[in-house]
């Protein structure tokens, strides 16, 4: 099973604090090329051990470079938009980071106190000292409400043995799309997106797009900003790897 | 960490008699040393009128009320304890209700968690009974609910427990 | 009989946290005073490393074995180990601790990362539980902490919790 998943750290946050912290970087100055550069190193790197990636990293990834290329824009813009757009593109994520680290810090705390496997309560009375009949206040409505409510947990962890819930992964994508690209050698991209289930699932497909792109399997182009991109495969080795092919 | 203050950990945390063989095993210790332990603790518990004592019988020893304070205890847990069931006990006495007669290794198969206190509690309140054997390797004691829990229930017979359906 | 060998018999008796109002009822005194002499015990356990300890939480105190024999009454009792909480359980719990009720959206927004198991194991745990829907479309379940989480993290009361900065 591949659910080993990025198990030293627990969210894409996790992953971003740990580069952050290596960096010795200020957190009010994130430099978002090295930090993008160094999160997709370690995406790729559990990649290549063939290990699924959760989607919420790969939606994090898109985030970082969403900010990076804002962070790029400006020079580019007329003044009148420069003046307007003030904030900084990382404003938001660093919120969310520092919000984040607070319960990151207060969980170490409590790991600290938990009495867990540690603290023993006794749980029942003496029953030297209590009247039975004061005791035993029940009626036969609790026995079937407790036993209900077992059968149904029981129920739940079934159902979540049986329907384990699908998750995109870039891997899984990677070849969801090499195969789809031996029958349809060229393609568009919006037509990868009409097919999609959810935004999530674009995502993964985009990332798992630029991953060929660098294997060198598919040529993309892209004539116009926010246009569509025309999908060329470059065969099943790609066009460096291809042995048969002689320049 | 003292040797008398494991004992009293593991007694209090027992619930119920634990045999002075497991506590010596646990303390790394002989028997003799446990039991001069335990003296010594009792000594303690006496002396400084604690409300918590020890009684040993034969081979076992159990941690209980000081009955010197019998009195303030009952009117204390009169106020206290309108309802003397743990979530546990009740759990348990439940999946009896309606499986019996069941062994142990089942109502912990059904609950997930190991039982054996639980159990012991129901058997102190009278609330279920050992009835007979299972015909399975081992031969596990099973158990089936009493006629003081169709008196503390309210119900006149089995018959009467409400058939349920799990609902989802 | 003195007064602290009472509260240690009612303690040890009801198995269960008791009301300080009940203690100062049956002590015939006031609720300062059981919380004075609550303070007693405690640091008399603490001091001579007694097996038993008392935890006090809102307006409750319950006796319990001191954490420090942990190990020893898990050997003792043969309890098996179940596994502690783990980071992703505790990050959960600290969210929902500090901003009750809350619901699993909230959650998984300040944790960036999907968060049904955490949630599921402090479910199991009984460290915190549902209480209400929000008001929000689709009503989602909106999750509290327990009296069960307050007793295994020694917490007197949420109002306890350590303070945390709005910024680092």
């Amino acid at each position: 099973m591949y659910t080993v998943k990025l198990e030293i750290f627990e969210g894409p946050f996790d992953l971003l604090f740990h580069l952050i912290e290596k960096n010795e970087i200020d957190l009010m100055d994130i430099p978002i090329s090295i930090i993008l550069d160094q999160y997709m190193e370690y995406i790729r790197s559990l990649q290549e051990m063939d290990l699924d990636v959760a989607s919420e990293f790969i939606v994090m990834a898109a985030t970082l470079v969403e900010i990076k290329s804002r962070m790029l824009l400006p020079k580019f813009r007329l003044e009148e938009e420069a003046e307007k757009i003030e904030e900084d593109p990382r404003e938001e994520l660093v919120k969310q980071l520092i919000e984040y680290k607070k319960y990151k810090e207060i969980a170490q705390l409590l790991s600290g106190i938990c009495g867990i496997n540690r603290r023993f309560f006794k749980e029942e009375p003496d029953l030297n000292y209590i009247d039975k009949r004061v005791a035993l206040n029940y009626s036969v409505e609790d026995i079937v409400n407790v036993y209900r409510k077992i059968l149904e947990r029981n129920k739940e962890k079934e159902n979540k043995i049986e329907i384990k819930k699908e998750e995109y992964t870039v891997v899984s994508k990677i070849k969801e799309l090499l195969t789809y690209l031996v029958k349809k050698p060229a393609l568009w991209f919006s037509e990868i997106v009409r097919k999609s289930r959810s935004k999530l699932e674009v995502v993964v497909s985009f990332v798992a797009l630029l991953e060929l792109i660098k294997l060198n399997r598919v040529a993309a182009e892209q004539q116009t900003a926010y246009g569509d991109i025309f999908i060329r495969f470059l065969g099943r080795e790609g066009r460096k790897h291809d042995p048969g092919r002689q320049d | 960490m003292t040797q008398e203050g494991k004992i009293e950990a593991i007694l209090f945390a027992a619930g119920q008699a634990v045999k002075i063989r497991t506590l010596a095993e646990a303390l790394e210790v002989t028997e003799e040393e446990v039991r001069e332990l335990l003296k010594r603790l009792k000594e303690e518990y006496v002396k400084n009128h604690r409300g918590i004592d020890i009684v040993i019988f034969e081979d076992k020893v159990e941690m209980c009320t000081n009955d010197s304070y019998g009195d303030i205890v009952r009117k204390a847990l009169k106020m206290e304890i309108t309802q003397g069931l743990s979530q546990a006990a009740l759990e348990v006495l439940a999946i009896i209700a309606y499986n019996q007669p069941i062994t142990k290794a089942e109502i912990e198969r059904i609950r997930g968690v190991r039982s054996d206190k639980p159990i012991n509690t129901l058997l102190e309140y009278n609330l279920i009974k050992e009835s007979g054997r299972a015909s399975s390797p081992g031969r596990p004691i099973l158990y089936s609910t009493t006629e003081d829990f169709l008196k503390y229930f309210g119900i006149s017979s089995l018959k009467e427990l409400p058939e349920i359906e799990p609902t989802s």
